[in-house]
């Protein structure tokens, strides 16, 4: 901290001279850029950033409680608004959670496992739009910000043609998923791969490529692998720093090993490895790998069963502790469940990626500027549903 | 290195200080003494190269066990390999080292299971609440806790 | 409460100058204009705001009804569309807003949280059970989270409740709505 | 409407009997068209705005209130006016007060000396140019105020910011201004205006190879002047809530609203008159019919200067729908180390040309004397610059996105 302060001193001229007033600013938990409802503590010396601290839990709503007081199958229903903006991936990792107590003779029908593959990539895609649409109103772009909307709007049609929700969709459920999908659903999601990728161009030519986005991001907020590491950083953000980890190629759950995909990873293309405009990026080539999966998978889709028989409606997990990650699109989203073989579950805790994603903010931010801090908390991209619970 | 290894390396140099170890659980384990834990942090991290905290769970065992805490260690390179640390304690002295020198997420992650479960981290540099309010009153995810019937003033438990 | 009764008897629609001629055509632009131009808060809470955002994007596209100027602060804004699950560490910060904001001002409790509680009404220790317990609210627009569409009707509610204020009235009896209290 | 301000200010000051009177009276009879026309410009590129935004947004815009949304603003100002008006505890109550009109009034000063036709100006100063470089910046001190007297600790970042835009892009206006006073010879608005008449290439845009270097100069700076993105820090509604009008509603914050506007038409009109030949069309024949009598100049005149100037607004506002906000270093860097050193070159040659091949005023002289030179270089690097800004902007992206869709394996 220490050295931070003299630093700043250093810049401004005519060094010891000068004397300026430290500010501590409350930004937050309502403002445009947080988010949600994150608060940060900043203290300033005029724009400069010379301290922040997050505080997180004004939207505590107690999931853990919840798990342990409802139904393993109502519980699902929570998990969905974890991450809200990739409710089919909360619902697959607590389903695995799940699905792993009752050990290996439990088989997934294969048809449930393409159906759930096609679904979280598609919400993978969603909840990017969305990331890169407010990282760019964060930078004061707007535009953007409606363009990825009208690609998101399409796909939560599909989604509300498959399972009647919008957002939260309680689809994935233990044992298979909800409802089965018609082959002309599976048309369209096809329809709707083959539009989407021209449009990532158009992201590219008003973001990636604009030289004031660029400027605004390179160099900005620059996390190493390492620290990263330290901090439990997954997802976009680790992939950022220039460390390929991505749980689907690394431990493939489901059937992802099936599929022929790249994990991209931050380059530094415009400044350093692990500034805001790799972990930008690296979410931008990250929709065109989901799309690529889709196809994939539309193309190999088995017919049959799209739920276990073994798992009865009334579900009573074996008595047993379990942890599963997947990975989500903001990073690996895990559940530790203990079972004590009730229908209710005995504890269920939920590892969420934002809730470590956005720890590191301190680190990262300092010595930069406000308009910096702005754009380094849109390009973490946290959820606030899941930092808090 | 693989889990195999890791958990012998460690039997080697703590032996008797680790008091279980089961490997052929779902989520494998070793368990040691709160004493012991800051002394296996280092080992695991800087020995067998778990690099990453990847989760620390705190569960509320009922009475006659205490509370318990999981932490998840995971080496962060293509074999993802890992391994679980179980740390029980009482509840009168609910109390474990803390580990946020070793792995700095494990700042955020003790002060949520001191939030939540009321489990004490010594040494930790600033264990405040983190999710609940700051006057809350309790630890919610305790198995004996009562949500409170007014929160400042304004009625909480409606049904 | 019974002065304030009182006063919404001397005020209110039996006051004779209320239906003076030159009183209700201002009346009548008055109210046209607040209809036409009711500008939401940006203040997005949790799921629900997600769908807020959807309703504004193309779409749905709520600036066709004039509602297009999402304000981030409170001095600008006309109305305050509660999207998301308030807690309790949230609430005072939630009051404090809607204290913030110019009268008249109008609060839409978008989403299951926001009406009752939601899912989180019987074990969400930390969850207020309805935004109504801390401000006045006006219109609820219940779903989890609701569609923009619902959200478009109840901004066409807000629209049909402005119509019935009267420029002299200010206990604006019959619009203002009521605390929930317990 | 053109009187001679000479005797005009005789008269108001000539006897003592009704001095007040008088003066009460001419700043009326001056400030009441001057108002309604600010109006219905904050209230047509009000609209535009909303309009131009949500089309580039794959959107409506307003529909409903009125056709297409044309009384849109209207109940948008009406509605505004009957809010409450709050002044926040702790504020500087008086400078709160007088922030938003002092804001206002600067901008709507500067119309006093903006042509609209060869008659239409209230008052043909002959420091026109001067006085307005000096009033322009009244709006600037305005929302210094506000953002001071709001105590609000994102209103004042809003004006310190604001306060730091000043003193960046004045520097490169004003340099701007001087190149073209240098180009023309005088600093009388409607003097350049007739210096620039017959065809387009006599307007000073192409007057000699420097000009459209100091009209993009011009054009960037008033973008900041008018605090537009991508130079829209004092509000930068991302990161500063609403910046310096945080903390104000109702009527003053449409004050502010308006001026903000209004500003825009301002620079655009004055751009148009310093670079884009005023009230000619560029073709001398059909000037030459148009001004066969005085009140046909005078109306074709103001249509011919307002269309170019919302030609120009549309840009500024294209270019907010387009560009993300850039930072507080980068824009000083941009104005203070970009522009101002290339100001400084334009304005040595602009002179050093016209000491060298003097222009001789086409019209002014009557001799049609046309100085191919600078105007055919002039021209020439227009069109450079144009098209070298489009290949530059096409090879930057197409660089950053080698992984467009048609160089990758799906």
């Amino acid at each position: 901290m220490s050295s931070e302060a003299t630093s700043t001193a250093a810049l401004a001229p005519g060094g010891a001279d000068l004397r300026t007033e430290e500010m501590l600013l409350n930004m937050g938990p309502q403002h445009p850029a947080t988010h949600g409802v994150l608060r940060v503590m900043v203290r300033t010396d005029g724009e400069m950033v010379l301290d922040c601290e997050p505080h997180v839990g004004y939207l505590h709503r107690c999931f853990e409680k919840h798990c342990e007081n409802v139904t393993t199958l109502q519980a699902v229903l929570y998990t969905d608004r974890l991450d809200y903006l990739t409710a089919m991936g909360n619902n697959w990792g607590f389903c695995m959670a799940v699905e792993k107590l009752y050990g290996p003779e439990l088989v997934i029908p294969e048809r449930a496992q393409y159906i759930r593959v096609i679904c979280q990539e598609l919400n993978r895609i969603a909840s990017h739009l969305l990331a890169i649409g407010t990282y760019g109103m964060d930078v004061g772009a707007i535009t953007p910000f409606l363009y990825c909307f009208r690609e998101r709007e399409k796909i939560l049609t599909i989604f509300e043609h498959i399972c009647g929700q919008r957002l939260n969709y309680n689809y994935i459920r233990p044992g298979g998923v909800a409802y089965d999908v018609d082959d002309a659903m599976l048309a369209l999601i096809g329809d709707f791969c083959s539009y989407f990728l021209p449009k990532i161009d158009e992201y590219d030519d008003l973001l990636s490529g604009n030289d004031i986005f660029v400027k605004r991001t390179a160099n900005v907020g620059v996390l190493s692998a390492k620290l990263a590491i330290d901090y439990g950083c997954t997802g976009p953000v680790l992939r950022g720093s220039g460390v390929p980890r991505d749980l689907r190629k690394d431990k493939p759950y489901g059937i992802y090993e099936r599929f022929e995909f790249d994990v991209p990873v931050g380059s530094g293309e415009h400044g350093t490895v692990g500034d805001c405009f790799d972990r930008y990026m690296v979410r931008v080539r990250e929709m065109r790998e989901s799309t690529r999966i889709v196809r994939q998978a539309l193309k190999s889709i088995p017919g049959g069963e799209i739920r276990s028989a073994k798992i009865k409606a009334k579900i009573r997990p074996p008595k047993g502790e379990a942890f599963t990650r997947i990975e989500n699109s903001r990073g690996d989203l895990g559940f530790y469940v203990v079972s004590d073989g009730k229908e209710v579950l005995y504890r269920v805790k939920c590892r969420a990626p934002s809730f470590h994603n956005i720890s590191v903010l301190p680190e990262i931010s300092r010595g930069s500027m406000l308009a910096d801090l702005i754009a380094i908390i849109g390009s973490l991209d946290i959820v606030l549903g899941e930092v808090d619970r | 290195m693989e889990r195999g290894a890791i958990v012998a390396e460690v039997r080697k140099a703590f032996g008797e200080r680790i008091t279980e170890v089961d490997e052929a659980a779902l989520e494998p384990f070793v368990r040691c003494e709160a004493s012991t834990w800051p002394d296996l942090a280092r080992f695991l991290k800087e020995r067998c190269g778990l690099d990453m905290l990847v989760c620390l769970s705190g569960i509320d065992r009922g009475k006659g066990v205490g509370l318990e805490a999981v932490y998840n260690l995971e080496r962060c390179d293509a074999s993802r390999v890992g391994i679980a640390v179980k740390i029980r304690v009482p509840y009168e002295a609910a109390v474990i080292p803390s580990v946020e020198t070793v792995w700095r997420t494990a700042d955020w992650h003790e002060r949520e299971a001191w939030d939540l479960l009321g489990i004490r981290f010594e040494g930790h540099h600033n264990l405040v609440r983190i999710l609940c309010a700051e006057d809350w009153e309790g630890h919610p995810l305790r198995k004996d806790y009562k949500s409170p019937d007014r929160y400042h003033g304004i009625k909480n438990n409606v049904v | 409460m019974s002065h304030i009764h009182d006063q919404e008897l001397l005020m209110g629609t039996d006051s004779p100058l209320q239906d003076n001629i030159l009183i209700t055509q201002v009346d009548k632009l008055v109210n046209w204009t607040r209809r036409s131009s009711v500008w939401p808060m940006t203040f997005g809470l949790a799921c629900c705001a997600i769908e807020m955002m959807a309703t504004g994007a193309s779409t749905y596209d709520i600036d066709r009804f004039g509602s297009g100027p999402f304000r981030a602060t409170p001095r600008q804004a006309d109305l305050m569309i509660v999207a998301g699950t308030v807690s309790h560490k949230m609430a005072p910060r939630v009051k404090r807003l809607f204290d913030q904001m110019p009268e008249p001002k109008f609060v839409i409790a978008m989403g299951a949280c926001t009406v009752s509680g939601g899912p989180y009404i019987k074990h969400g220790y930390h969850v207020l059970k309805g935004v109504d317990r801390i401000i006045p609210v006006d219109v609820y627009v219940p779903g989890c989270p609701p569609r923009p569409e619902a959200l478009l009707e109840g901004l066409f509610r807000i629209q049909e409740k402005m119509q019935r204020e009267r420029l002299l009235d200010r206990t604006r009896v019959g619009v203002r709505p009521k605390l929930l209290v317990e | 409407m053109n009187m001679d301000s000479g005797t005009l200010v005789e008269w108001v000051l000539g006897s003592d009997a009704g001095f007040w009177w008088r003066l009460a009276g001419v700043a009326t009879a001056w400030a009441l068209p001057i108002t309604l026309w600010v109006s219905l410009v904050g209230l047509i590129s009000i609209w535009l705005e909303r309009k131009i935004s949500a089309h580039i947004q794959c959107r409506l815009g307003p529909m409903e209130v009125g056709p297409h949304g044309a009384l849109q603003t209207i109940a948008d100002g009406v509605k505004l006016l009957a809010k409450e008006d709050l002044i926040p505890e702790g504020a500087d109550r008086m400078l709160f007060a007088l922030a938003p009109i002092l804001a206002f009034a600067g901008t709507f000063v500067s119309f006093a000396v903006i042509p609209f036709g060869p008659d239409l100006i209230i008052s043909d100063l002959d420091t026109g140019l001067y006085f307005l470089a000096a009033i322009g910046s009244l709006e600037a001190i305005g929302v210094i105020a506000a953002g001071w007297a709001s105590n609000n600790k994102w209103a004042l970042f809003g004006s310190v910011r604001a306060a730091t835009q000043v003193v960046s892009y004045e520097i490169p206006l004003g340099l701007a201004f001087v190149t073209v006073a240098a180009v023309a010879g005088t600093l009388s608005m409607t003097e350049m205006v007739e210096q620039q008449s017959g065809m387009f290439w006599n307007w000073y845009m192409f007057r000699n190879p420097f000009m459209p270097i100091a009209f993009i100069l011009y054009y960037i700076a008033s973008l900041a002047e008018c605090k537009r993105a991508p130079f829209d820090l004092p509000e930068a509604e991302s990161e500063l809530v609403s910046g310096f009008h945080t903390e104000y509603s109702g009527m003053r914050f449409a004050i502010f609203f308006l001026a903000e506007y209004a500003a825009m038409y301002v620079v655009s009109a004055l751009a148009v008159v310093l670079f884009l030949g005023g009230w000619y069309t560029g073709i001398a024949p059909l000037d030459q019919a148009l001004s066969a009598s005085p009140l046909w100049g005078n109306v074709v005149g103001a249509l011919v200067i307002i269309t170019k100037s919302f030609v120009l607004i549309f840009v500024q506002m294209w270019l907010r729908w387009t560009l993300p906000r850039i930072r507080l270093d980068q824009m000083m860097h941009l104005c203070l180390k970009v522009m101002v050193p290339i100001g400084m070159f334009v304005l040595v040659l602009a002179a050093l040309w016209q000491a060298l091949l003097p222009y001789e005023g086409a019209v002014a002289n009557h001799k049609p004397l046309f100085p191919a030179v600078g105007s055919i270089a002039g021209l020439a690097i227009f069109v450079l610059l144009t098209v070298g800004a489009w290949i530059w902007v096409r090879n930057t992206i197409r660089a950053t996105t080698s992984f467009k869709s048609a160089n990758y394996r799906i």
